[in-house]
């Protein structure tokens, strides 16, 4: 077959520049009067998570070297993006950092939205706020539980997994769709709360502090896992910020930055919450910042569902917002708009537009430029992972391979994000 | 020795064998069942009645499985791993006294593979033997991860094994005698349950169930396996039975300890208030079928001991994290070592000063 | 680093303490947790026997929707096809002829249907493009795995809406029962 | 939502009325003229509350560096980095867009320049930036930017052998190896 | 509820081209069929978005376990299932197909999510079109990410394969050419 041939070839000769390039950054024999191993850490190791490579050189089990390839998973976010209508490149954005697509999702909504000039009304914010928030909890959930898979404990996982599945049926009640949600609109969110889901919410709010409780007394000052965290792969403040790093890993090293607070959007303003910090950025701040975070989000959620404005849940917005179902049946004018917007012939102002929202790993940034047409010129993605992930070479030298695996899972790289 | 006798021996030696792999297989359902039920999960139920037939289903499949040679391994070796895994492991269940003898007529029926006098040593010795098996086999792979994992094992089991037999030096003392069957007599003084040994030697138990984890390969010291870092460690490149061998040996390497573990500290075959309930038989049912009985019953309860532990063994892997690889080391030879030559100076401190009570001549000397 | 926020909140990294750090204390604080799940309810759903109740508003598998008269309501604009991000739909359009009005709605209709599972990736975005209210994601029934790539093409035999009352979609625009059971029973009698 | 997010001139003004100390985009104007030249930067304009600057690709290095150290500034965060394509523009045809964060002044700069795609060579920031290797690699991958002085100048996201750049304009999205789109009527 | 999401197929129809001799020939095949069933032990490759919703089927609300299906084998020696779940792009597939190749028989494949299947919204330059261009598939299983449920009934599905299959039909010529047709050695 003829895609088996050119892949193989293709293959071939990514090997061949992969073993080139290697070669070139990592210190050969000679360098060293030890024998050294290379050791393929991926595409398909179980503890990566989403797939990338790492070549390590090693010396016994400590690791000399890491070279890091990445791009398996690339699926060319920002081409496809060119070639689709401002409403269509929310399915995008939901596959980028998919452990918690509701961020990613608002973010570009709010991108388009400052572009073109839409107010979003306050119950719209709120609701956008909460379902931030909650994809926040999830992410932060994957990523700490997976840590402790990562160190050997399964049943954690698990445990918080029951969780996570409460909050997809949350997702579900206020948009029919468990992973990828799909669920905002420029200018406002697809539809209303529904009693039951807001029910589902309040329930949820009252019955997960406790298991999160648990997960904390089953890991936090457990020596086992503490002696596997603690002082593993720190970065330093000025390292961390050289290297681009945002969010819970940027805030483990001590620089309360968080997007959040720096540049509110939607309403957060309003929150009341804190911005949890560690101190040297090891393993365990990672940790530690992230269940913090859990615990400030929920702080948020509660917040603003017991402030949850009346009002309209979507922007008075004709010319970019849907019409009501019922009105496009009957009503010529709102008929017109309907197919204007499905066809995307929307009026968007030229310019260029940069919005960032603190997503589950970091500023997740939208910069968006518009020539008017019906689909973005270019639309480039601060993706936070992609940006902090080529410090783990560097992170893991002189680290064991036990080690290498914590870090790379409390970095928590999403491959989606990683590779666009 | 009369030839019926060695007769009965050799069945008794294949029951064992038989019931080791036996409680080897439904240990991998226990295993799946334990967990699930840990993680809120109910487990392996679509493989006939409560999914009691998936060990089963798990067996025929890994014998129809495609035997495979990874390419650049060591054949032979390949094909050795795993079957010596498997042979040491079953072979330290034969010395195992899974209950005292039955009697019909002249017949006499220990229930015991094989009465050795130096039992410990040869199940110390026996199991020792295993890591050659893991050894062997992750180096034949041809594999980094197998031989990381090789390594691994060696390096974790030799480091333990060290503490192990320091404590069990300690139990030697209390009882002087390295015969498992003569040490679970001497916990059973009548009436008296505090002979069993874990109440003279807790520090030793705990130093030997630790190393038991360790021997065993579980998690927290499951390190030459961890899916997480080796992806399947020593196994990695086996496929089909071969796979399936190295699985079963260590579900018969967790039997084993928790046997073992029975006998030297929890009393064995004993139960408490056993010679009561034998008198109190003999009145009606005569002595040999008292005795026969209560054989029975010892043989039930050693079972029970044994189960509970590899609940333990089982309940403790789906909680705790893993040790790095120089923490387990660390806490090998820098805390279990020293602190079982503090419990073998301590017995003997307690021992000269007659504190541990002694067991009383008059039942040595039955 | 200064703060930037005044909102830190530093978290604390106390030492172990003598106790934790003999591991015991916390080893068997993890032991009484997972003990305690051992006897707590469990969440699982047997699936094949058992369901998790879905959302009303869950987007699953696509049905073409009919009129209170037993028509197809679809007409063919292409709203839908446009909307796809996957561009997994494809319809070939048609005029309707005399003597038809009892099965199209409007003036024209899509001869050929198709929506490609495979490609579809439930978004929900042809539901909303709809102008007509015939395309929707039923909430109670999702899309079959199946061992052939040809079975995904989903045509008008496998989309359009049966007119058995039970069989409907519970999903968009909905019928009365009586209307329901009116139209099912003039269909039996147009097939009798 | 606009009017929440953005770094509003208005507000900033404001902002700058009582806190005279607080860095503003005129007073990052001013200073970046001051530091090099008013002939430096060419179409200044504040789109959504953003400066916006164009410089040239000789002076890029030297403005970052410069404004990475610069003690009342700060700008020591490279937020993003990417290429963009505009095929009509006559020999300026390939950019680069560089977001600039001052996290102390929370004040962001967005610099640009442009180059003809016969000659795509452009400085490398990694020396002052770690964090622009990887977005350097990237934008090379997908325009094919040239980074002088960059040290491991090979593709990241796509495939080794690839022979062209696949973001540039003129190239297509599809593989053309789809096999069930049929239709093409729709305009889509 | 329940009868209306009964999955579609009602037999089980070996994919063409594979049916080799010997369906339901004997009761030891039927025995063999039954253990393999229900002892798929799948190799997780999990990409994207499909791999969350696999840590949810995974998880104690759906529980994989209960086909004897939970022992993820990341080696590929002793996996006996491959669900690849997400997205598979040019770089990733030679991975993909060397795994598949490391397999050792009986091996069958899962894919899982439009774009593992056929690509789904990604039809770009970097994307391959649908795995089954590079290893054969055996079960497709479409959504975007397919819920748990669909997962189940893809596993179900390929239990009804497994169950079917004769012991010979891995040596057999068409099986071989099927093979050969994606260069599989």
């Amino acid at each position: 077959m003829a895609v088996n041939d050119t892949l193989e070839s293709t293959h071939k000769i990514h090997q061949e520049a992969r073993e080139q390039q290697h070669n070139q950054l990592v210190p050969t024999l000679n360098d060293f009067s030890q024998e050294l191993t290379t050791l393929n850490l991926g595409p398909t190791h179980p503890a990566t998570h989403g797939i990338f490579q790492n070549i390590l050189q090693m010396d016994g089990e400590r690791i000399i070297s890491g070279v890091p390839t990445i791009g398996y998973i690339h699926r060319a976010f920002e081409k496809i993006a060119e070639r689709r209508p401002f409403y269509q490149i929310t399915t995008l954005t939901d596959r980028m950092n998919y452990c918690s697509s509701p961020i990613n999702n608002m973010g570009w909504h709010m991108t388009v939205e400052k572009l073109l000039g839409i107010t979003v009304p306050k119950r719209a914010q709120y609701m956008r706020v909460i379902m931030m928030e909650l994809a926040r909890i999830t992410d932060h959930l994957i990523c700490n539980s997976i840590l402790g898979v990562d160190t050997g404990a399964f049943t954690g996982f698990l445990y918080l997994f029951q969780e996570r599945e409460k909050v997809y049926e949350i997702y579900e009640e206020v948009c029919g769709a468990r992973l990828t949600t799909n669920m905002g609109r420029i200018g406002g969110m697809e539809r209303d709360f529904t009693p039951v889901a807001i029910e589902k919410l309040r329930k949820w709010l009252k019955e997960f502090p406790a298991v999160m409780r648990e997960f904390e007394s089953m890991f936090n000052r457990n020596r086992i896992f503490m002696d596997r965290v603690v002082n593993v792969g720190p970065i330093t403040a000025e390292k961390a910020l050289n290297y681009g790093f945002t969010g819970p890993n940027l805030r483990a090293a001590g620089v309360d930055y968080d997007v959040r607070v720096m540049n509110p959007y939607s309403s957060y303003e309003d929150f009341d919450f804190e911005i949890p910090v560690g101190t040297n950025g090891d393993t365990y701040d990672r940790f530690l910042v992230r269940n913090e975070e859990i615990w400030q989000s929920l702080r948020i959620i509660n917040q603003a569902l017991d402030n949850l404005p009346e009002g309209p849940f979507h922007a008075d917005a004709p010319h970019y917002y849907l019409p009501p179902k019922q009105a496009v049946y009957k009503n010529m004018e709102a008929l017109i708009y309907h197919f204007k917007i499905i066809m995307g012939e929307i009026e968007a102002p030229v310019g260029e537009v940069y919005h960032s929202v603190e997503g589950g790993n970091g500023e997740l940034g939208f910069y968006l430029v518009s020539d008017g047409g019906r689909t973005p010129y270019r639309l480039h993605f601060r993706r936070p992972c992609f940006i902090y992930y080529q410090a783990y070479p560097e992170m893991v030298v002189g680290t064991s391979l036990s080690d290498a695996i914590v870090i790379l899972s409390s970095m928590n790289v999403i491959a989606g994000e990683l590779d666009a | 020795m009369e030839l019926p006798a060695l007769g009965w021996q050799a069945l008794v030696i294949l029951v064992v064998f038989g019931v080791s792999l036996l409680i080897a297989t439904y240990s991998t359902y226990a295993e799946r069942v334990i967990a699930a039920f840990l993680q809120d999960r109910v487990g392996p139920d679509r493989a006939g009645p409560f999914g009691l037939l998936q060990p089963l289903a798990d067996a025929v499949k890994l014998f129809t499985k495609e035997e495979f040679f990874p390419a650049g391994s060591n054949r032979a070796l390949f094909v050795f791993g795993p079957c010596l895994a498997m042979v040491t492991a079953l072979m330290a269940s034969a010395v195992i006294p899974f209950g005292n003898y039955l009697q019909f007529g002249s017949t006499i029926i220990w229930l015991q593979g094989i009465e050795v006098n130096i039992g410990m040593l040869y199940i110390f010795g026996v199991v020792s033997l295993g890591v050659y098996g893991i050894m062997i086999g992750g180096w034949a792979s041809n594999n980094k991860f197998s031989l990381l994992g090789a390594i691994r094992a060696a390096s974790q089991n030799i480091s333990y094994e060290l503490a192990m037999g320091m404590a069990l030096i300690a139990v030697l003392m209390v009882s002087e005698t390295l015969s498992l069957r003569q040490i679970t007599l001497q916990q059973s003084v009548p009436g008296e349950w505090y002979f069993w040994n874990v109440v003279k030697q807790p520090l030793g138990f705990i130093i030997f169930i630790v190393c038991a984890f360790a021997e065993t390969n579980r998690t927290p010291f499951d390190l030459p396996e961890c899916e997480t870092e080796l992806v399947g460690g020593y196994h990695t490149e086996y496929s089909s039975m071969k796979m399936g061998l190295y699985l079963f040996a260590e579900y018969i390497n967790v039997f084993v300890a928790s046997a073992v573990m029975s006998v030297l500290y929890f009393g064995g075959f004993n139960f408490p208030f056993q010679y009561e309930l034998q008198a109190w038989l003999a009145e009606s049912q005569g002595a040999v079928t008292a005795h026969n009985i209560i054989t029975g019953l010892g043989v039930v309860t050693i079972f029970a001991k044994i189960f509970s532990f590899i609940f333990f063994f089982m309940w403790v892997r789906w909680t705790l994290p893993r040790f790095r690889y120089d923490q387990l080391m660390r806490l090998g030879w820098t805390i279990l070592i020293p602190l079982a030559i503090f419990n073998i100076l301590l017995t003997g401190g307690l021992i000269l000063f007659n504190v541990i009570p002694q067991v009383p001549k008059w039942w040595l000397l039955q | 680093m200064q703060s930037l926020s005044n909102r830190a909140k530093i978290l604390e990294k106390k030492p172990m303490t003598l106790a934790e750090r003999a591991y015991l204390p916390a080893i068997f604080q993890g032991l009484s947790i997972t003990m305690r799940h051992f006897f707590s309810k469990k969440a699982t759903i047997r699936y094949p026997e058992e369901t998790r109740p879905f959302s009303p508003i869950f987007r699953g598998l696509h049905v073409l929707k009919r009129d209170e008269q037993g028509r197809e309501r679809c007409t063919a604009c292409g709203l839908c096809a446009v909307a796809c991000p996957a561009e997994a739909i494809t319809m070939v359009a048609g005029e309707r002829k005399k003597g038809e009005e009892g099965l199209y709605r409007e003036e024209k209709y899509a001869v050929s249907y198709e929506v490609n599972m495979l490609r579809c990736i439930f978004c929900g975005l042809c539901e909303e493009a709809c102008p007509k209210a015939a395309v929707y994601l039923q909430a109670d029934k999702m899309a079959p795995p199946r061992f052939e790539r040809d079975e995904f093409i989903y045509g008008k035999d496998r989309l359009v809406e049966p007119v058995s009352p039970d069989a409907r979609s519970q999903r968009g625009i909905q019928l009365t029962p009586e209307q329901a059971q009116a139209l099912f029973n003039k269909m039996t009698q147009q097939a009798v | 939502m606009a009017e929440s997010n953005e770094e509003s001139t208005v507000a900033q003004t404001a902002v700058a009325e009582t806190d005279p100390n607080k860095l503003t985009n005129a007073r990052v104007l001013t200073t970046l003229h001051q530091l090099f030249g008013e002939d430096a930067f060419t179409d200044v304009d504040e789109p959504y509350g953003l400066l916006t600057a164009t410089t040239t690709r000789e002076r890029i290095h030297e403005i970052i560096q410069t404004l990475h150290g610069e003690p009342t500034m700060q700008f020591n965060f490279l937020t993003t980095m990417c290429g963009i394509h505009y095929p009509e523009q006559e020999d300026q045809e390939l950019g680069m867009i560089y977001h600039l964060h001052s996290l102390v002044h929370n004040v962001r700069l967005r610099l640009k320049i442009f180059f003809p795609i016969t000659d795509p060579a452009v400085p490398t920031l990694s020396d002052i930036h770690a964090t622009a290797n990887w977005m350097e690699r990237e934008a090379f991958d997908f325009f094919g930017i040239i980074f002088t002085g960059h040290p491991n100048l090979i593709r990241i996201l796509n495939v080794e052998d690839m022979d062209y750049h696949p973001m540039r304009r003129e190239y297509p999205l599809e593989d053309g190896t789809r096999e069930d789109k049929t239709d093409l009527f729709f305009g889509r | 509820m329940t009868d209306i999401r009964v999955p579609e197929i009602k037999t089980v129809e070996a994919p063409e081209g594979v049916e080799g001799a010997g369906f339901f020939a004997t009761s030891l095949e039927k025995v063999v069929g039954i253990a393999r069933a229900n002892s798929l032990w799948p190799l997780p490759f999990a990409t994207s978005c499909c791999g969350i919703e696999f840590m949810a089927t995974m998880g104690s609300h759906y529980d994989i376990s209960r086909f004897g299906s939970e022992r993820p084998s990341f080696s590929p020696r002793q996996a006996d299932l491959l669900m690849v779940m997400g997205t598979i792009a040019k770089k990733m597939a030679p991975i993909v197909k060397q795994v598949y190749e490391q397999m050792a028989e009986p091996r069958w494949v899962l894919a899982m999510g439009a774009c593992a299947c056929s690509g789904g919204i990604f039809d770009s330059y970097s994307v391959l079109q649908g795995i089954d261009r590079i290893i054969p598939v055996d079960v497709y299983v479409p959504g975007c990410p397919p819920r748990p449920e669909q997962v189940l009934d893809g596993l179900m599905r390929v239990q009804d394969l497994a169950r079917n299959e004769s012991i010979r039909r891995r040596n057999s010529p068409e099986y071989q050419a099927l093979l050969a047709s994606y260069n599989i050695k």
